[in-house]
């Protein structure tokens, strides 16, 4: 496969890559470098450090995630479904109609089960 | 030109799914392994859909397959971090080489 | 043809040339709007608030952006003893450069578009979404508990918010039925898609304010209780990247409102002959770019009046209102369309 | 596709429907109510079986693209896997009203892994297969896991997902393989491309693809080389789950397999091939016979001794494969043609009732003593007999003593192993039979010798749920050897339409 | 009363085998009432309606004993036609006697189980009504297939009752007989296998028989499948190094279980012998013809010589039972007519007469809760009855004349003198020996001085004494007039040695 038409995205891609990479690269090498141990502690509003970074977090992040997953991987029927929506008939609608139900039944399992419930 | 043949998706392919294999082999870490089980599956989407081009560019067969892998690997990926979860209250640990209440 | 003179160089040439003036011109583009955005920004919050803004560097301010970009450039590169360092440098890399490359797939006029690809769309979500990983990088990789609850947060909002965005655009392809944005332009020429589908635009008006941080969803930076959240531990142009990449997403985001809902680079009633007129040829090369951006800045404008507005909401009001609102309603949006769509046809 | 096509799906419609009501009805249930969320289920399903046997002679074949079929074969196997779904659910309304923290999920779950199977089962792509075996992959590690604040049952569950996510995985790659050879995905025309590509030079590639495919398949199965999760997660996982799992994903997973071993070996001029496979798969079944009988001799609780019995079953099975893969021709006229397919089909159909029930019955004991450790229901057959008669006629009939359909289903499988030359293979497996008696006998022993050791019984009552699969399950064992003429025309009738 | 068969629908031997389980059922369902003796009247009842049924079919058998028609009252139904399997049962002067005597132990122990069945009642007579069920289709199953079923059938209703109802050491014994059956069993269900492909007709004796495959075969693969006929009925026999498991399901069962076992279950093994091995091999019988009758001589030798040996009375008669067994293996080898019909007179002889042994045993062991010979002594005393009783069945089981163990006897040896003399004076010292150890029984156990311990034992009950003279009605009817037995068998001999040439 010759790669044809999408040369300019190509441009794109590895300029928006570089130029980000550049400056960063850039400031660094522009910007003075002093250092000293107080500047390397982890910044809590000057007070010392306390506790790990990384503790437990709020369930309901994970149970968002978990629905985001769902919904995001329904995404990739619904959206071709759309833009093919002009050539199918009636049935493609129902059919639909039931898929989303299926969604819309996990939604409502979630409600109902407190996982949007932010406590 | 660049020019790109199907062995080349293939060995793609093919490297994704060994590397995957090797992961799960390899690590003890039960997340490392979950996520080796999609490298997996990355693989086999690799194949799908490059074999669905050159082989049968009429048809679009390996394109589906390929959308209800991923679907399928996400609610797998879902479901497996839900059960991670479970194991890790009660284990307090996600090493596999400490889930030995079963004898394997 | 703009670039016709090319035709004369050897095929290596154009490619080459091909790849890379397109994208150098969107690139200028952005960059300058970033930079007018920012002064505008400022100047227009003032406005809004009885206050100056930036009014010193220059004629009413406008030198104060090169000024603090000189600034960012000069400044000190810190980075704390804990952090994962690849992770850490990467993460503004990402996030500018995500937001860059989204505009790969966005017309300012008819053929004015780096990659008139099918799955527009698709592609620029796609890459747009990587913009959660920066935030989450940044996060995860500053050892500092505020950024990573902060990068939570950000990840959290925009995955919520992520799944009401695309929902709230399905009508727009059940009436075209493609997802290429240049395309979705040229069927708005007769009437803006603001008027079948205004609850369409609500919904993804509203989202896209979560999705792209600003306030009143600005969680994920919230001063009060996060410090400077996701980026506390960033500084001189590692910061700027994601200030930069952020204002870009804005951007983004308004052209998209702009491209979906309100006729794109088409002024008011461009069925009529003589105003359609102007959008071809050789005017079309000047006028379409200009309306397509008076357009975008004038939505950023009202996302900048929305910020001088509202109160910052909490994070659990934030993300049960994306499940428990917005979702059922595009979900009954989209079918209604399908149903009117199928009924009309 | 038609809307009359939707016929022939109308079981499985009525099952989605039913499922959709269960599940927003659970959400308004109160919790001590929660079995109506199961006799939803269970109405659902017997509409279902109801339904399936209405459309028995549905003339249309295929629907949806070809991805799904409605063969006598996928009619019959719909309906075996059906009457597993139908009775775990009747076996789990006691179960889960006292052990689960989430009964209504339970039930709607299983319907869920039945509708899985289903699909599985009247696959005519390996689209189908695929969203089918991970259906009921999928909501069985669910159920697996579902005590989750036992670390037994999470560490079942997180094992059982390893193994299922590597072998779907595995069979995919296969898949694509075979995807990649033949360019296309429909089971029988990539099944009768890649017989005739498993003998030419594309043969390593192909071979590797079969062994892939049946890999990924055989986990299913619990066929010896892929069996190492199988005593784990039987024994982290409640008596109802294990139930459904030794029965319905066996099922299924034979559903596939013995159609792919149709579309790929069976063509003409691949007898030489098609007998390498056999040996390999007699090796198997052999191997499954010996190493599950053998391990299981040793076990002190019930349901890994059961999980080894049933690797010992999926042994038996595939030694119907064997034969069906070796025995080509008709035999000489004056005898009965016994067909290798059959004869599996009619096993697997009495391994249903005779497991289900045998599983049953146990939960029960188990249930009554607190622990599911054999010594533990030492003597509590006087407690109740009926149910002790029933599940002792169940182990009889697993280990292939009559008048059960045991015997009977045993007996044809190695008549057919022996008609097609695998005499020692019906060695093997019939002084496995007699092994296997031995520790079936223990369980019986200790349920009618044994003096009582657990001194505070539970005597509630188990309900009309277990009281009726039990019921089933020996009306099954019986009946099916009863009225096996009618009972094997009709597999046959089915076969004959794979 | 009687009809002539090939009419006689109404009689079938399907109903024979139907009725006990609907005694079964009834029990079943009869609620919850544990203690109650209603499971023993229905037992009872069902038993003696079966014993009568099949005492109505002899007498309607009897006048149809020649002739052309082999097998009457033939129930078949066309089982599973893919398998040339059906359900086929009939009765031939060979199994008529063996099914009479089947019911007619049934119901005697049906009543001996007055008191054995109090612990669990219900499933006790269950099981008993069942293993009937099974007994009496072992007998009658002219499929092979069907033979074998109710050949393993019969194991399970065994297997609970010694299991449950036995001794101490009831789970080693149950299990022991269940070991030794099961595994045997596999050697006739390969045989079975390989009549089925080499023969290719089917599963049923008759035409396996009438299409004379297997005489085409070459002699070693006849003498292989005679073999795993002959393993698995060995077993059951027993012969000599098979019988181990014997000595222990005896001492372990209760009265009325050993009583079965004796009477009947080990009657199945000669039985099949004769039936199966005899009549599918008569090549390998005559070649393996001498063979058996050592066999059957080392039977009654070593199992008389074992019985002088034991201290405990239910081992004495266990291994009596080996030691008569002999005699039907010898008059069996013997192959001819007279010999033949001896041995099977002498099944049934011995089916009645060690049922009165053991359950003049029982009566014993009831009393005195011990079968220690040497703890027992002068108990003609406390229980003359018993004791007079007891003498009669030593009679009996020694062959004095008036009893039909005499004339079995006498067929026997006169038959197998002719072919075997020199066995046939060994195997005389079997009797000998019979007598020396019945008597000595008698004598340790009945006479002596008195012993104190033994003062309150009470004579035999009611219905022991009908019990026990029932049997003994049987023994010396049939002692008397042997050709009511004869009649019936003589057709079904001469036939078989018609196959044996």
């Amino acid at each position: 496969m010759v790669i044809d038409g999408y040369g300019p995205l190509l441009g794109m891609i590895m300029i928006g890559a570089v130029l980000p990479t550049a400056l960063v690269i850039f400031a660094w090498l522009l910007g003075p470098k002093f250092g000293s141990r107080l500047k390397e502690t982890t910044y809590e509003c000057g007070m010392e450090p306390t506790s790990e970074a990384t503790g437990r977090f709020h369930i309901g992040y994970y149970l968002y995630a978990l629905l985001f997953f769902v919904f995001e991987i329904e995404m990739i029927y619904i959206f071709p479904w759309a833009v093919a929506f002009h050539d199918l008939g009636l049935l493609a609608l129902i059919e639909m109609f039931i898929f989303v139900t299926i969604l819309v039944i996990a939604l409502a399992y979630a409600w109902r089960k407190g996982g949007l419930q932010w406590t | 030109m660049l020019s790109i043949t199907l062995n080349h998706f293939l060995y793609l392919a093919s490297a994704l799914f060994c590397l995957g294999i090797f992961g799960i082999i390899v690590s003890r870490n039960a997340i490392k392994v979950l996520l080796s089980i999609e490298v997996m599956l990355a693989g086999v989407t690799v194949a799908f859909v490059a074999i669905s081009r050159y082989v049968t560019p009429d048809t679009i067969e390996g394109q589906i397959i390929t959308v209800f892998i991923l679907t399928v690997a996400a609610a797998e990926a879902a479901i497996g971090l839900a059960i991670l979860l479970a194991v890790y209250r009660n284990y307090q640990t996600v090493d596999m080489s400490r889930f030995n209440l079963l004898k394997w | 043809m703009f670039f016709s003179f090319t035709q004369a160089w050897p095929l290596w040439a154009q490619q080459i040339f091909y790849a890379i003036v397109p994208a150098v011109l969107v690139l200028a583009v952005v960059m300058t709007s970033v930079i007018i955005l920012v002064w505008y920004e400022r100047r227009w919050l003032g406005f809004l608030q009885h206050r100056y803004g930036p009014n010193r560097v220059g004629p009413f301010g406008l030198l104060q952006l090169i000024a603090d970009a000189v600034k960012m450039m000069t400044k000190e590169d810190i980075m704390n003893r804990d952090v994962h360092k690849a992770m850490f440098t990467m993460a503004p890399i990402i996030a500018m450069s995500a937001a860059i490359i989204s505009w790969a797939v966005i017309p300012f006029g008819e053929g004015q578009i780096i990659s008139n690809m099918d799955m527009g769309i698709f592609f620029l979500f796609a890459v747009a979404g990587l913009g959660t990983f920066a935030t989450i990088i940044a996060g995860y990789a500053s050892a500092n508990k505020w950024s990573t609850l902060g990068a939570m947060r950000g990840v959290g909002q925009a995955i919520s918010y992520e799944i009401p965005l695309l929902f709230s655009l399905v009508p727009i392809f059940l009436m075209t039925g493609t997802f290429n944005l240049q395309e979705i332009v040229l069927q708005q020429q007769g009437s803006w898609f603001i008027w079948y589908q205004p609850f369409a635009f609500i919904i993804f008006y509203i989202c896209m304010t979560a999705e792209v941080n600003r306030t009143p969803f600005d969680l994920p930076e919230s001063e009060s209780e996060l410090v400077s959240g996701f980026n506390t531990e960033y500084s001189g142009f590692k910061f700027g990247g994601f200030f930069m990449g952020e204002y870009i997403a804005s951007l983004t985001m308004c052209a998209l409102i702009t491209l979906l809902f309100f006729g794109g680079w088409y002024l008011p009633f461009a069925n009529v002959p003589a105003i359609a007129s102007l959008h071809t040829g050789m005017s079309g090369y000047f006028i379409n770019p200009i309306v397509f951006l008076a357009k975008t800045y004038f939505f950023f404008g009202v996302t900048v009046w929305v910020r001088a507005t509202l109160p910052r909401v909490t994070i659990g009001m934030l993300l049960s209102f994306a499940w428990k609102v917005l979702i059922p309603l595009t979900i009954v949006n989209i079918f209604a369309t399908g149903l009117v769509l199928y009924i009309l046809r | 596709m038609h809307e009359k096509d939707l016929i022939m799906i109308f079981p499985e419609l009525l099952l989605i429907a039913a499922i959709f009501i269960a599940t927003v009805a659970d959400l308004f249930i109160r919790k001590e109510n929660k079995s109506a969320v199961g006799y939803m289920v269970l109405l659902g399903m017997i509409g279902a079986m109801a339904a399936l046997i209405g459309i028995k002679d549905y003339s249309t074949t295929f629907t949806y693209a070809g991805t799904f079929e409605h063969t006598g074969y996928s009619w019959w196997f719909r309906i075996m896997i059906l009457a597993g779904g139908i009775l775990t659910i009747m076996m789990s309304f006691v179960y889960a009203q006292e052990r689960q923290s989430k009964p209504g999920e339970f039930f709607y779950l299983i319907a869920i892994a039945t509708l899985g199977g289903m699909v599985m089962a009247g696959s005519g792509n390996m689209i189908t297969v695929f969203l089918g075996l991970e259906m009921l992959s999928i909501t069985s590690y669910v159920l697996v896991g579902m005590q989750r604040e036992k670390a037994f049952a999470a560490e079942a569950s997180f094992k059982y997902m390893l193994y299922g996510a590597v072998s779907s995985a595995v069979m995919l790659f296969g898949f694509a393989i075979i995807f990649g050879m033949t360019g296309t995905l429909d089971l029988a025309e990539a099944g009768a491309q890649l017989g005739g590509l498993l003998q030419g030079d594309a043969s390593p590639a192909a071979t590797m693809a079969m062994i892939m495919v049946l890999g990924g398949l055989g986990y299913k199965l619990a066929v010896v080389p892929f069996h190492q999760w199988c005593p784990d997660v039987y024994h982290g996982a409640s008596y109802p789950v294990t139930a459904f799992l030794s029965v319905v994903s066996k099922i299924a997973g034979f559903a596939i397999i013995i159609r792919l071993v149709d579309y790929v070996f069976m063509g003409s001029g691949l007898e030489a091939l098609a007998a390498q496979w056999a040996l390999a798969f007699a090796v198997i079944a052999a191997a499954s016979m010996i190493l599950g009988n053998v391990a299981a001799l040793p076990q002190t609780n019930v349901k890994r001794l059961l999980a080894y019995s049933s690797i010992s079953h999926g042994g038996y099975v595939l030694l119907g494969i064997v034969a069906f893969m070796s025995l080509r021709e008709a035999a000489p006229s004056n005898i009965a043609f016994l067909d290798g397919a059959t004869s599996a089909v009619y096993y697997l159909f009495g391994y249903l009732f005779m497991n289900i029930g045998a599983f049953a019955g146990l939960m029960h004991f188990s249930r009554m003593a607190g622990s599911s450790e054999i010594k533990d229901i030492a003597g509590l057959a006087k407690k109740s007999p009926a149910v002790a008669f029933v599940t002792a006629s169940c182990l009889v009939s697993l280990a292939g003593l009559p008048p059960f359909i045991g015997f009977l289903a045993k007996f044809y499988l190695f008549g057919a192993a022996v008609q097609s030359g695998y005499l020692w293979l019906a060695l093997v497996g019939l002084v496995m039979s007699i092994v296997s008696l031995y520790y079936y006998a223990k369980v019986i022993k200790a349920l009618y010798f044994d003096e009582q050791t657990v001194t505070d019984i539970n005597t509630t009552p188990s309900g009309a749920g277990v009281t009726s699969t039990l019921a089933f399950s020996f009306a099954g064992i019986l009946v099916s050897m009863f009225l096996a003429a009618p009972l094997i025309e009709i597999i046959r009738w089915s076969m004959e339409r794979l | 009363m009687f009809v002539n068969p090939t009419e006689l629908n109404t009689l079938s031997i399907t109903a024979l085998m139907v009725i006990p389980l609907i005694g079964v059922l009834i029990i079943a369902l009869q609620g919850k009432s544990e203690n109650t003796k209603a499971p023993h009247y229905i037992a009872a009842a069902t038993t003696f309606t079966v014993f009568v049924l099949s005492l109505v079919m002899a007498f309607n058998y009897w006048p149809y004993a020649g002739g052309d028609n082999q097998y009457l009252f033939r129930d078949t139904w066309d089982w599973v036609p893919y398998l040339n399997f059906s359900y086929d049962v009939a009765v031939d002067g060979l199994s008529l006697p063996m099914v009479v005597l089947t019911t007619f132990l049934l119901f005697i122990c049906s009543l001996a189980s007055w008191n054995v069945g109090d612990k669990q009642p219900k499933l006790y007579f269950a099981l008993f009504l069942f293993l009937e069920t099974a007994l009496i289709g072992v007998f009658t199953s002219v499929d092979m297939l069907l033979f074998f079923i109710f050949w393993e059938l019969e194991l399970i209703p065994m297997y609970f009752l010694i299991g449950i109802w036995g001794g101490a050491r009831r789970e080693y014994a149950s299990t022991k007989f269940i070991l030794y059956t099961v595994l045997a069993s596999a050697g006739m269900f390969i045989s079975l296998l390989a009549i089925y492909f080499l023969a290719g007709v089917g599963f049923s004796y008759e035409s396996v028989v009438a299409s004379g495959v297997l005489r085409e075969l070459s002699m070693l693969v006849q003498v292989l499948l005679f073999a795993g006929f002959f393993l698995c009925f060995a077993v059951k026999l027993p012969v000599v190094p098979l019988h181990t498991w014997l000595p222990d399901a005896h001492v372990e069962a209760p009265t009325p279980v050993s009583v079965l076992l004796a009477g009947v279950l080990l009657k199945m093994g000669a039985y099949g012998l004769f039936r199966f091995n005899f009549g599918l091999f008569p090549e390998a019988t005559q070649y393996l013809a001498t063979t058996l009758a050592v066999l059957g001589v080392i039977n009654i030798v070593y199992g008389a010589m074992l019985a002088l040996a034991q201290t405990d009375m239910k081992k004495v008669i266990a291994y009596s039972s080996v030691s008569h067994m002999g005699f039907i293996l010898l008059g069996l080898a013997s192959l001819n007519h007279m010999a033949f019909n001896g041995g099977i007179l002498q099944m049934f002889a011995h089916g009645t007469i060690t049922a009165m042994m053991f359950l003049m045993v029982g009566v014993i062991y009831d009393r005195a809760h011990t079968r220690e010979i040497a703890k027992l002594g002068g108990l003609a005393q406390q229980m003359p009855m018993a004791s007079s009783l007891f003498l009669i069945t030593s009679f009996a089981a020694v062959g004095v004349p008036g009893f039909n163990g005499f004339i079995a006897e006498v067929l026997t040896f006169v038959g197998a003198f002719q072919s075997f003399p020199v066995l046939t004076i060994i195997a005389a010292l079997g009797i000998v020996l019979s007598a020396a150890y019945m008597l000595w029984l008698q004598e340790r156990v009945f006479y002596g001085p008195r012993k104190a311990v033994w003062n309150g034992l009470k004579d035999m009950n009611g219905l022991e004494k009908f019990n026990m003279f029932a049997c003994l009605f049987v023994v010396m009817l049939t002692g008397i007039l042997p050709f009511l037995i004869l009649d019936i068998i003589n057709p079904a001999t001469v036939q078989l040695l018609g196959l044996l040439g």
